[in-house]
């Protein structure tokens, strides 16, 4: 009875909100990435790298959107790395990630202490603020749930209508999407498999970073090492779950904050019979069930992971 | 421009790409540290005294690079066979811990089996946390990437989850961490005073019996080709997806050998902390080998020695610790590029 | 006497509250003029050994660190060093002849916060987030949730540990769902919690650092560690060429300034004085030792 | 309308164009000819933009040509359908189609019009096509008008083919051929490439044949013969195998009956019968995703037995599988060589004994033995005269013709009892094509059954004993060579003599099962 109450009430939602947000921007990203062609597994990095930048423009002085867009630079910069190594020059998608993810969260830390080499407690800055009241508080349960949220999080939802339309109503997202299919079609095309690719990932690098920013201006005010935990891994996940969709990303990182959501409140409500790493476990080992009933379908971008190179078979 | 394959590498430019590599990454590196402040002549000195200037510093290398050796096989045996097995880092804990649970569990083990056994039983675990993914791959079609980096997250909660509970050690004043493994379950330091242990031979055995493997043997060239084309195997009446399952109790059973050189070697218990990113290091090391078993020691050799000299950089100079890990990555992004330009070449057209 | 050098070795950042308060004593001894002091931070459990050998070779006269989870391989090296001193947070004993131990042995005011906490809650209804439940984290929750239980015996606590050190949009979830299920007083072990409790208007409880400033409105009591007494007492040893194999953890108590209640500040007039009062004569009996807060190093549990 | 002068592109040492000049002609259909690797797709890919030539200049309409970019040349009103199709077979035919034909920064896309557009032009040119349907489940004659419609879509006045033939079933061809013609009546001019010399000379108004790299000659195809165009391509007299009278021994391979699923569900086989015998070749005649590749993977040992009997050399079984084919002594060919009959990766001597890697000659205890390998390799190689630079060449290396030669080499090496040659020249010039026939007249003459599968008419008249056809998964019975046309063949294709297809001169499903 107890769980029902709980599964309907305004504020578990409210917060299945929040906690997807990071992994919807994170989500959309990788997805524009891999439906150009690029596997982007610098996602972790580039996620830290942007909560890093954004956090530190503020706390510099810059007002909150301002720290986004230097976080969304900071991630079009990262992501050009990621795109000239694996695009122009074709190296390994795998190992060129893993490696942006190294380089970026390194160089996070490094230009952090740099800046700010005697910190004893982590300095902060005045997040986004909740949206709370306003004419939607008319609406008696969505209200709450809108009321205790925060703008980037309204922009992520909306990004995701976005993208949905760039990639299946305009040239720009045809493009994007043949060059993930068929590089070779799009080249004969007079289509430059490279810029678009380029463009991609650096598009996506923009969203992924804004994702890890939310971390730190919206969800909380400082910025701290290791802070991430992951989030950039579960979004590779998420698209491989959303079939390369951004709809049904958007359900994915909602489900997936849904099990993360549930499993706190768990938690608490069993009063500690069971072990706390099971509800840890919960979000991920559902996350592999999901994928084993949804992969039957998913049918990949063809050319993810192959590298184009003009002239070569 | 456009890039075109290279008939052959010149011999040269095989002997300067790796050196132009590192001249690169040592100019970014040059950069970062005049940004902090620190003399550079004076940081590159501390960083070759910290990687090679002292038996201390080398056996420190070497103790680095053992683990990492065996997770860069791990790695370049799954990718050959194009199973990208990024849950390394999983299977190096759950080796770990299954090589610590056979060697304090009461089994009656008696001593001069107790280190075969816990040797074998690292291994079996992390093989089977790899045969899990695989089976979905090969039965389901699950993209074996997002398994395995989940199971990174699951692996460690239930690692956790046993050192708070079933396995926690009595003696460890409530601080989760394993029983210590009795001393005929470790493996012995080749050098007294330094950390240098067994795991070392243990991996160079591997690198040996894994190349042998995959050059000389039915299974390597199976392994081989299901990798490179598995309609093309399935044709020629190879088994794919029993190949593919070895693959995986092989690569699986590497990483979860690194987990107990770790365990077994340095430090005798389990704690969560216990790597520092050996999974991802082993894909850094296997790809700078160009998933060649015997490049695998080399690149782990060259990624430990520029992560022990850089850190101990860091100290003696007073740049902020994580430049290490930045320097690894940079000579990682440089070497890769740099070995590509020894098989493709700039053309114009 | 001359200065000493003193090498630190940290396994997390410096801002990390246990951490900030080592390495804030240590830097007041720098700034005195008595040590030269350097540091190493994010030292991976794989490379602690390496870094405190390294200090060790460079003849720096003290390492001061956490052995936490190396503990056998500190202990090596300090048998390897026999002249260098070494200062370790630790929960074992302390090994001749130079390995000494410290531990935030700062129950007596997590204890103090705890009665507070219980007078302060009107839902009676507590929340604890912490991170992993280790022995440093539950003997204050223990201590913590005693405290309160003494002055309101009706108090029930929900607890939660959200698996990480350094996840503060975590903790601050798990902190806003005791909220959702009347948690108005909220215990605040990892950064994040005072957050959730100051946008909803509940209260929170500091631990290890005072942070009041930020959070006026919120943190009503902190229970402090200082690590001064500790450190200057064993740069002393050292100076005085006395250092040996010693428990250092009882200087983390109240009594020799180790640890304090914090000012109530901002709450100065909100917690009710009858409250205070009780709060003051428990100090009061600690310090004079009439009353000793228990040292439960057990994972704490739920009990709603 | 166009003219190529002097066109020179060398692949580092190999000069794949050596100073070609070709003048194409408005309302032409110009043929160009030339032996595997003589440089036929080269000179396209210059062409187009795709490379970008060493030497030499190109005028389209009298202006120059900027060299290096599709784009340009799409611009000029050059449209290419590549050899090897450039789909995205995820994609609508609609998205297929419109890539690239709008601003990349336009917001929005004119689905509305580009419907109507393509509605229009499968009018005009019968290339009829939904727009809606996804590539990856259309046929690869429809395939085929996606990617000419690509072209028009583009206003192309100039139309370039590079083998639009080798996958296309007769019938398909035919239509494509009134296509062309339709083009050209409207004004369009046509580049094509084909190895098919009846096609050639049947649509042609003028060849231009290459020989390594070189223009050796352009003239009408009015007039020209066969012999004389293979002559051109080769430099030397093309003898075509002679076919002898059959000497039929016991039965190798025996479908009773037999019924079967293909993957995804899609191709069925009904009941299918037909016994091949040592010493005969029996011809599979069918329009291709008629069930003959689930036919050949039975045969191959890559599918399994729903309901019925098969068959091989003696052993029945339900679940075949490859390995046991190859114990079995089945030489098989499959259809095709890049995705299933090499390894491209793997060296020559690694593809030559993929199959037999676990014959005791090959490996002991689990261990390769190389040295044996490759000298088997080294004999293979020279015996069926696969030019490589050595066994431990990667196969990727080879050409087309030599990867065949290899896997002909492969399958024929062990003196198989049942050979199953599945599309054996597929793409393969004419010299390449007598080789590989002739090998396989000798094995059927050494006492091998063979079965032969192929949607080239020319081939199955030209080796078949007798001829079966399949159309729908039902297989008609195999009748002699004599009695059959290429008329005949072509209407059994289509479906006539199908019992489901309300043939008018029905056939009783017994007699049509009875082998
Ligand atoms: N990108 C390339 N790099 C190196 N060599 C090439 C390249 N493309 C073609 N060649 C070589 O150029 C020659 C001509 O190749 P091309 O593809 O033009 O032949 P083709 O006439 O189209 O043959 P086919 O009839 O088999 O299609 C071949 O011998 C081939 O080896
Ligand atoms: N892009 C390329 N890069 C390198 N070599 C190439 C390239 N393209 C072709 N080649 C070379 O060209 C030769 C084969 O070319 P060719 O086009 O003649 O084959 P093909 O007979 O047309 O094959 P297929 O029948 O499969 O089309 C091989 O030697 C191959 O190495
Ligand atoms: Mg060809
Ligand atoms: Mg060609």
């Amino acid at each position: 009875m107890e769980f029902i109450d709980l599964l309907i009430s305004a504020g578990l939602w409210a917060t299945v909100l929040r906690i997807a947000t990071p992994l919807i921007f994170g989500t959309l990203g990788e997805l524009i990435c891999e439906r150009a062609g690029v596997l982007n597994l610098g996602i972790e990095g580039i996620m830290t790298m942007g909560a890093m930048v954004g956090w530190m423009a503020v706390f510099q002085g810059a007002d909150l959107w301002t720290g986004l867009a230097v976080a969304a630079a900071a991630g079009l910069l990262v992501g050009l790395l990621h795109g000239l190594l694996t695009v122009p020059l074709g190296l390994s998608q795998h190992v060129t990630g893993l490696g942006i993810t190294m380089l970026a969260t390194s160089l996070s830390y490094f230009a952090y202490r740099l800046l700010l080499p005697e910190t004893t407690t982590p300095p902060s800055i005045t997040p986004f603020a909740p949206l709370g009241d306003g004419w939607w508080q008319a609406v008696p349960w969505l209200g709450e749930v809108i009321g205790q949220q925060t703008a980037p999080t309204l922009l992520a939802l909306a990004l995701v209508a976005l993208v949905a339309w760039v990639l299946y109503r305009t040239p720009a997202g045809l493009a994007v999407r043949m060059v993930g299919e068929n590089p070779a079609a799009a080249d004969a095309q007079g289509i430059s498999v490279t810029g678009v690719r380029l463009a991609a990932v650096m598009a996506g690098s923009a969203l992924m970073a804004v994702g890890g920013a939310f971390l730190t201006l919206s969800a909380f005010n400082a910025f701290f090492f290791n802070m991430m935990g992951g989030r950039g891994w579960i979004c590779i996940a998420l698209v491989v779950f959303a079939s390369w969709r951004p709809g049904k990303a958007l359900l994915g990182a909602l489900l997936f904050a849904f099990f993360d959501a549930v499993q706190t409140r768990l938690q608490q409500m069993t009063g500690g019979a069971l072990p706390y790493q099971l509800f840890l476990m919960l979000p991920y080992l559902l996350s592999i069930l999901a994928l084993v009933v949804m992969s039957r379908r998913a049918a990949y971008p063809q050319a993810l992971m192959v590298p184009f190179r003009k002239g070569e078979r | 421009m456009r890039l075109e394959r290279r008939a052959e590498t010149p011999p040269l430019l095989s002997v300067a790409v790796p050196v132009l590599a590192l001249l690169a990454a040592f100019i970014i590196g040059t950069l970062l540290i005049m940004i902090s402040g620190a003399s550079v002549p004076a940081a590159y000195a501390a960083m070759a005294e910290g990687a090679f200037g002292s038996r201390f510093a080398l056996t420190e290398t070497l103790t680095r690079a053992a683990p990492l050796m065996l997770t860069g096989l791990a790695a370049a045996v799954a990718f050959r066979a194009r199973l990208w097995n990024i849950g390394a880092e999983g299977q190096l804990y759950g080796g770990a811990l299954a090589a610590v649970w056979i060697g304090t569990a009461p089994l009656g083990i008696p001593d001069t089996l107790l280190l075969p056994a816990v040797i074998l039983a690292g291994a079996v675990a992390g093989g089977l946390l790899l045969l899990g993914p695989a089976v979905l791959k090969t039965r389901f079609g699950v993209d074996e990437v997002v398994t395995t980096l989940l199971l990174n997250f699951i692996v460690l909660l239930f690692v956790s989850m046993m050192i708070e509970g079933p396995m926690k050690d009595p003696m460890a004043m409530g601080w989760p961490q394993s029983e210590t493994l009795p001393m005929a379950a470790e493996l012995p330091r080749l050098i007294p005073r330094t950390r240098l242990h067994a795991g070392l031979i243990m991996a160079l055995v591997a690198a040996g019996l894994i190349y042998v493997m995959m050059t000389r043997t039915v299974l390597g060239f199976e392994m081989r080709a299901v990798g490179a084309s598995p309609r093309a195997a399935r044709f020629a009446g190879m088994g794919v997806g029993r190949v593919m399952l070895l693959v995986a109790l092989i690569s699986g059973g590497l990483a979860g050998l690194a987990g107990v050189s770790e365990v077994a070697g340095r430090t005798g218990y389990l704690t969560l902390d216990m790597s520092p990113g050996y999974g991802t290091g082993g894909v850094v090391v296997a790809m700078l080998a160009q998933l060649h078993p015997l490049g695998v020691v080399l690149g782990a050799l060259m990624v430990a020695s520029i992560f022990v000299g850089a850190d101990a950089m860091s100290r003696a100079v007073g740049v902020p610790t994580y430049i290490a890990d930045v320097l690894v990555a940079v000579s990682l992004l440089c070497m890769l590029t740099a070995m590509l330009f020894a098989r493709y070449r700039l053309r114009r057209g | 006497a001359d200065k000493i050098k003193v090498a630190s070795v940290y396994t997390v950042p410096i801002e990390q509250q246990w951490v900030s308060r080592i390495h804030i004593a240590l830097d007041a001894a720098a700034k005195r003029g008595d040590i030269d002091y350097e540091w190493s931070e994010s030292v991976s459990n794989a490379d602690y050994e390496r870094v405190m050998r390294e200090y060790a070779e460079k003849g720096v006269d003290m390492v001061v660190g956490e052995a936490f989870a190396v503990e056998q391989a500190a202990r090596r090296v300090a048998r390897d060093y026999p002249e260098t001193a070494f200062l370790m947070g630790s929960s074992f004993k302390p090994q001749a002849p130079n390995f000494s131990v410290f531990d935030n042995y700062i129950q007596e005011p997590a204890y103090l916060t705890g009665m507070i906490a219980g007078g302060m809650t009107k839902s009676n209804v507590i929340g604890v987030v912490g991170g992993f439940p280790i022995p440093e984290v539950n003997r204050l929750m223990n201590a913590f949730m005693a405290g309160a239980l003494e002055v309101n015996p009706d108090v029930k606590f929900m607890v939660s540990f959200i698996g990480s050190w350094f996840d503060p949009p975590k903790a601050k979830e798990a902190a806003f769902a005791m909220i959702e299920r009347k948690a108005d007083v909220l215990y605040a072990e990892r950064f994040g919690v005072s957050d959730a409790a100051k946008e909803r208007g509940v209260l929170a409880i500091g631990n290890v650092i005072d942070t009041q400033a930020q959070y006026p409105d919120t943190v009503v009591a902190s229970a402090l560690w200082h690590m001064e007494p500790t450190i200057d007492a064993a740069i002393a040893a050292v100076k005085a060429k006395s250092f040996k194999a010693e428990d250092y953890g009882h200087y983390s108590n109240m009594k020799p300034g180790g640890a304090s209640l914090a000012p109530y500040g901002t709450f100065e007039d909100k917690i009710p004085a009858e409250l205070k009062a009780k709060v003051e004569a428990k100090k009061a009996a600690i310090l004079d030792g009439s009353f000793t807060v228990e040292v439960n190093d057990a994972e704490p549990k739920p009990t709603m | 309308m166009l003219r190529l002068s002097g066109i020179t592109k060398r692949f580092g040492a190999l000069t794949a164009n050596d100073a070609i000049d070709l003048d194409l002609r408005r309302g032409e259909i110009l043929a160009l000819l030339g032996e595997n690797g003589a440089g036929k797709t080269t000179l396209m890919s210059i062409l187009f933009g795709h490379y970008v030539a060493d030497e030499g200049r190109i005028e389209v309409f009298g202006d120059p040509l900027p060299a290096g970019s599709p784009k340009a040349a799409i611009a000029a009103g050059l449209g290419m359908v590549h050899q090897h199709f450039t789909l995205a077979e995820n994609l609508s035919v609609l998205d297929n189609v419109t890539i690239g034909t709008e601003p990349l920064w336009k917001p929005g896309r004119d689905r509305a019009g580009a419907r109507r557009r393509i509605a229009e032009l499968g009018q005009r040119f019968g290339l009829a096509v939904d727009p809606d349907a996804r590539v990856g489940a259309l046929s690869v004659g429809e395939r085929q008008k996606v990617e000419i419609l690509k072209a028009l879509y583009r206003d192309a006045r100039i139309l370039i083919l590079d083998e639009p033939t080798a996958v296309l079933t007769p019938q398909e061809s035919e239509r494509l051929f009134v296509t062309l013609r339709a083009m050209v009546a409207d004004g369009l001019s046509i580049i094509f490439i084909s190895h098919k010399l009846p096609e050639v000379m049947a649509v042609s108004d003028r060849v231009a044949v290459l020989r390594a790299g070189r223009m050796i000659d352009q003239r009408p195809a009015a007039g020209l013969d066969r012999a004389t165009l293979a002559e051109l391509m080769v430099g030397r007299k093309v003898s075509r195998p002679r076919h002898t009278a059959a000497n039929p021994g016991a039965p190798a391979l025996v479908f009773d009956r037999v019924s079967a699923t293909g993957a995804g569900g899609k191709p069925k086989l009904h009941e299918v019968s037909l016994t091949v015998h040592a010493g005969e070749i029996v011809g599979i005649a069918g329009v291709s995703g008629n069930g003959q590749s689930l036919l050949a993977d039975l045969a191959a040992g890559m599918a399994r037995v729903e309901a019925g009997r098969l068959t091989i050399l003696d052993h029945e079984t339900r679940r075949p599988d490859p390995a046991a084919m190859v114990r079995l002594g089945v030489g098989r060919i499959p259809e095709d060589r890049h995705a299933e009959g090499l390894v491209g990766d793997m060296n020559v001597w690694e593809n030559v004994i993929a199959e037999r890697r676990n014959r005791p000659e090959f490996s002991r205890w689990g261990f390769l033995r190389r040295a044996t390998a490759r000298a088997h390799a080294a004999e293979l190689v020279r015996d069926f005269e696969v030019r490589c630079p050595s066994v431990d060449a990667t196969v990727r290396q080879l050409s087309g013709g030599n990867m065949q030669k290899l896997i002909l080499g492969r399958a024929l090496a062990l003196h198989p009892g049942l050979i199953l040659a599945n599309q054996p020249t597929r793409g393969l010039d004419i010299g390449a094509v007598a080789y590989v026939h002739q090998r396989l007249l000798e094995a059927r003459d050494g006492g091998a059954a063979i079965l032969l599968i192929s949607e080239d008419l020319d081939e199955i008249l030209a080796l078949s004993d007798r001829v079966a056809v399949i159309h729908a998964g039902h297989l008609t019975p195999a009748r002699p060579r004599a009695e059959v046309t290429v008329s005949g063949l072509g209407l059994l294709m289509a479906g006539a003599g199908d019992p489901d297809a309300g043939d008018p001169h029905p056939t009783t499903p017994e007699a049509a099962h009875a082998s």
